[in-house]
């Protein structure tokens, strides 16, 4: 029991570096599907982080809605306008 | 006393026209049956809230948990802490629900009387709109009261985009934008309020605060209550974010217009009513509220002096009566929470009568700015005597029912020991009649220096809407009883029987 | 804070321009009523501060006329605080966020 | 010394994520990064509210064969933050669509995704 929540621990810590990483990164992109892309990435670290909390069905549906569904939406739209930042 | 019915059949219906209609006409897109459809459903709607008995409707059927006797049991009138998601249909519900479907039924005949063309997708908005000014004034526990608040302001900037001109999408964009930071904040609200008492509904979680207190939590109950009156003032319109609200009044259909006030005034009323239930013990809480409501007056009215078109005018007129409504709630006294939810009422209906009158004009060329003079009291008088009656009523002159509510509300402030506040509502409502007069003495009074349509027809719809309102503002005006002997029995029964 | 000659000066220069046709757009009148309107709100809401304490009411009075006295014509500003510009919002937005967390560091 | 549990590391990221949503959406000029940052600041909150409803050492809240009613209302974690932030997610996918779809529709009118000129404010 000992182990397996001390191994949980260390899990989340690398979990909160991984969606602060993850959204800091995607929000400094001058490429905006790149940034797209990160912010998916940061909602894989997240679903992990749901399962943890023992929220494992909202870990699916994070995985799914946060990596799929969203960086698909947003990158129809920058499909429409346009893809890098302009300063 | 009679029973209570526990499982009211009327409440699932009030929630579910709406919605379905807001479906079929969606599915319907551009055929001429969803005329029919949704006048139909919208006066529906209207005869369910009219005839429907007072009673409470638990969603998920849970019963509810007797802490005295270790039972379950379905009788409301067991204070007990209620497991299920539950729905309360009074009389102060009734009167809002019924007037503000009235104006539903005139804003859908004339949404489809030919301003748009392609208005199935903008009636299933409206719809949803009404469905969730439904949800919010009727709701009891937190989790529905978030899910309105965010549907609605969805569904708000819907509409607005349903009107189509580049600063209606600029104001849609805005709105959304706020309704994701501001959600998500009424979210976390929940979430502490959920954390401190561990219930999920209005009434347990306000038994649990006023039995075993609060125990040290004070700070985490101020933070709630500070995302709390983070989402009121924005899906009120209140100041500092009152240039949002202003801004979707102003870029909408005027019909539109008056569906989303009536929206607002229902939000306004049910979140403050919560707020003042959970938190109103706390110290400084009932102070936050009226500086709020008395710089969303101050600033709303200052501000439609300044407008140059009749649609802005009215669009910060609203903000500045929403103010007027919050204050009532805000004074806290049960004589002032008479005042705010009657001056919600009233507010809703001699709005509603200057919106139907600013649409009419938009059948003379679309002539409201008040840069130009059109003249238009020769081509319509009928017209200019509605505007002019609903300006009065607006501004609270003696036979009109906004007379009513200020005058109760100036004595609950004076009662309060506030007669400062006395002197800014009176100060208000003559600043309203300021603002409107301007307004309509270029656009219809002056004679006419530019060109506008030269006959125009004005549908019977909007005619009948407006003269319909301005016979309500005035009976209320005369017996306001008829609509106190809601309101009243809501407040004198400890806001829930 | 001014003196009584230079307030004096800014007051007449406002109504010069009023007078002259200047000063601002067709709608005078709304812009004289506003600006009367707010500076009694304003001197309104500071007498309301005596629900905190009454003393503190008084000075905020004192204060808050001479200011605003000094800041005419303020019609000016507070139209341009109301304005509908995203990035003004956010600004009352972001205050209202600190606050909030002050009381949160406040409070323990 | 604060002991370091996973519902603390929970509360943490959300901080994170919160602080790092409302930056972006307030600094960032561009709307579709604005958008983003609304995403991020979706998921902070979600996670405070899935934190909230931790229980240490607990279950999933699935009521698994062989487990007895009283183990599991002692045990179990909240489901209603469950509940809560499952609708979350689906009413932060349709204000994601909304607001792509208004960028897209200001971008053909102005051609440009810059904040600070589309959204200006009027003078009326």
């Amino acid at each position: 029991m000992m182990e397996l929540s001390s191994s949980f621990i260390a899990m989340g810590y690398i979990m909160v570096i991984a969606i602060t990483v993850g959204a800091i990164a995607a929000l400094l992109q001058k490429d905006l599907i790149r940034a797209a892309f990160l912010s998916g990435a940061e909602s894989i670290a997240l679903a992990f982080f749901f399962q943890a909390l023992l929220a494992p069905d909202l870990g699916l549906t994070q995985a799914i809605v946060g990596t799929v569904l969203l960086p698909g939406i947003i990158i129809l739209g920058i499909f429409k306008t346009r893809r890098t930042e302009e300063d | 006393m009679t029973t209570i019915p526990s499982n009211l059949w009327s409440i699932p219906l009030i929630v579910a026209i709406p919605l379905l209609a807001a479906i079929v006409v969606n599915a319907l897109y551009d055929k001429r049956a969803i005329r029919y459809i949704s006048i139909i459903s919208a006066l529906l709607t209207l005869g369910i809230s009219i005839i429907s008995p007072y009673g409470y409707h638990w969603f998920t059927g849970h019963p509810a948990f007797d802490p005295t006797t270790f039972t379950f049991t379905f009788d409301p009138g067991i204070p007990g802490f209620r497991l299920s998601l539950e729905f309360f249909f009074g009389p102060m519900q009734q009167i809002m629900i019924v007037i503000s479907s009235l104006i539903l039924v005139f804003c859908v005949i004339m949404a489809t009387s030919g301003l748009t063309k392609h208005q199935g997708p903008y009636l299933a908005m409206i719809f949803l709109l009404f469905a969730s000014a439904a949800i919010i004034i009727m709701v009891n526990d937190l989790y529905h009261l978030w899910i309105a608040v965010e549907i609605g302001s969805l569904i708000v900037v819907g509409v607005v985009v349903g009107s189509g001109t580049s600063i209606s999408h600029k104001a849609a964009l805005k709105y959304a934008y706020f309704s994701a930071i501001c959600g998500s904040g009424l979210a976390i609200a929940l979430a502490l309020l959920l954390g401190i008492t561990g219930f999920p509904n209005v009434s347990d979680v306000v038994r649990v605060i006023n039995i075993f207190g609060v125990g040290g939590m004070e700070t985490i109950l101020y933070i709630s209550f500070g995302f709390f009156i983070l989402s009121w003032m924005y899906a009120g319109g209140l100041a500092p974010l009152h240039p949002l609200k202003s801004e979707v009044y102003g870029a909408s259909y005027p019909h539109a217009t008056a569906v989303l006030q009536a929206q607002s005034k229902l939000m306004l009323v049910a979140i403050g009513i919560i707020m003042l239930r959970i938190f109103g013990t706390l110290p400084f809480v009932k102070e936050v509220m009226i500086f709020l409501s008395i710089i969303t007056m101050m600033l709303g009215v200052v501000i439609a002096l300044l407008q140059i078109d009749f649609r802005w005018i009215i669009a910060y007129l609203i903000i500045s009566h929403s103010g007027l409504v919050t204050l009532g709630i805000a004074l806290g006294t049960k004589e002032g929470i008479i005042g705010g939810i009657f001056q919600a009422v009233n507010d809703i209906i001699y709005m509603s009568v200057l919106l139907f009158c600013c649409e009419a004009l938009y059948y003379f060329g679309g002539a409201t700015s008040t840069r130009g003079s059109f003249g238009i009291a020769k081509k319509s008088p009928w017209l200019c005597a509605a505007v002019l009656l609903g300006a009065f009523a607006a501004s609270g002159i003696p036979p009109f029912n906004g007379f009513q509510s200020e005058i109760i509300l100036i004595q609950a402030s004076i009662n309060a020991g506030f007669p400062e506040i006395a002197v800014i509502i009176l100060m208000v409502s003559v600043t309203t009649l300021i603002a409107l007069l301007r307004a309509i003495y270029r656009i219809f009074l002056k004679p006419p220096e530019n060109e506008v349509a030269a006959n125009a027809q004005i549908p019977k719809s909007i005619t009948i809407g407006t003269w319909l309102f301005i016979i309500l503002t005035i009976i209320i005006g005369v017996y306001p009883d008829i609509a106190l002997r809601f309101i009243v029995p809501f407040v004198e029964g400890g806001f829930l029987p | 804070m001014t003196s009584i000659s230079t307030s004096y000066e800014k007051l007449k220069k406002f109504l010069d321009e009023f007078i002259s046709g200047n000063g601002y757009t067709n709608i005078m009148t709304g812009y004289i009523t506003g600006e009367l309107q707010f500076l009694i709100f304003i001197i309104v809401l500071a007498a309301l501060f005596r629900m905190f304490s009454f003393p503190l009411a008084i000075i905020m009075l004192i204060l808050v006329t001479a200011l605003a006295l000094y800041f005419t014509p303020t019609i000016i500003g507070v139209e341009k605080e109301n304005s509908n510009d995203l990035n003004r919002v956010l600004y009352w937005f972001l205050i209202y966020f600190a606050i909030i967390i002050a009381i949160t560091l406040w409070g323990g | 010394m604060i002991e370091v549990t996973i519902q603390l590391l929970g509360f943490i990221a959300a901080a994170l994520l919160l602080i790092i949503g409302i930056a972006g959406m307030v600094f960032l000029d561009n709307i579709i990064k604005k958008i983003i940052a609304f995403t991020l600041l979706s998921d902070g909150v979600n996670i405070l509210l899935v934190a909230i409803g931790y229980i240490e050492g607990g279950v999933v809240p699935i009521l698994l064969p062989g487990m007895s009613t009283v183990e599991f209302t002692t045990h179990a974690a909240l489901v209603f933050p469950v509940g809560i932030v499952l609708t979350n997610i689906v009413i932060g996918v349709s204000t994601t669509a909304i607001l792509v779809a208004l960028a897209i529709m200001l971008y053909r009118r102005y051609g440009t995704l810059k904040a600070s000129v589309v959204l200006k404010g009027e003078r009326r």
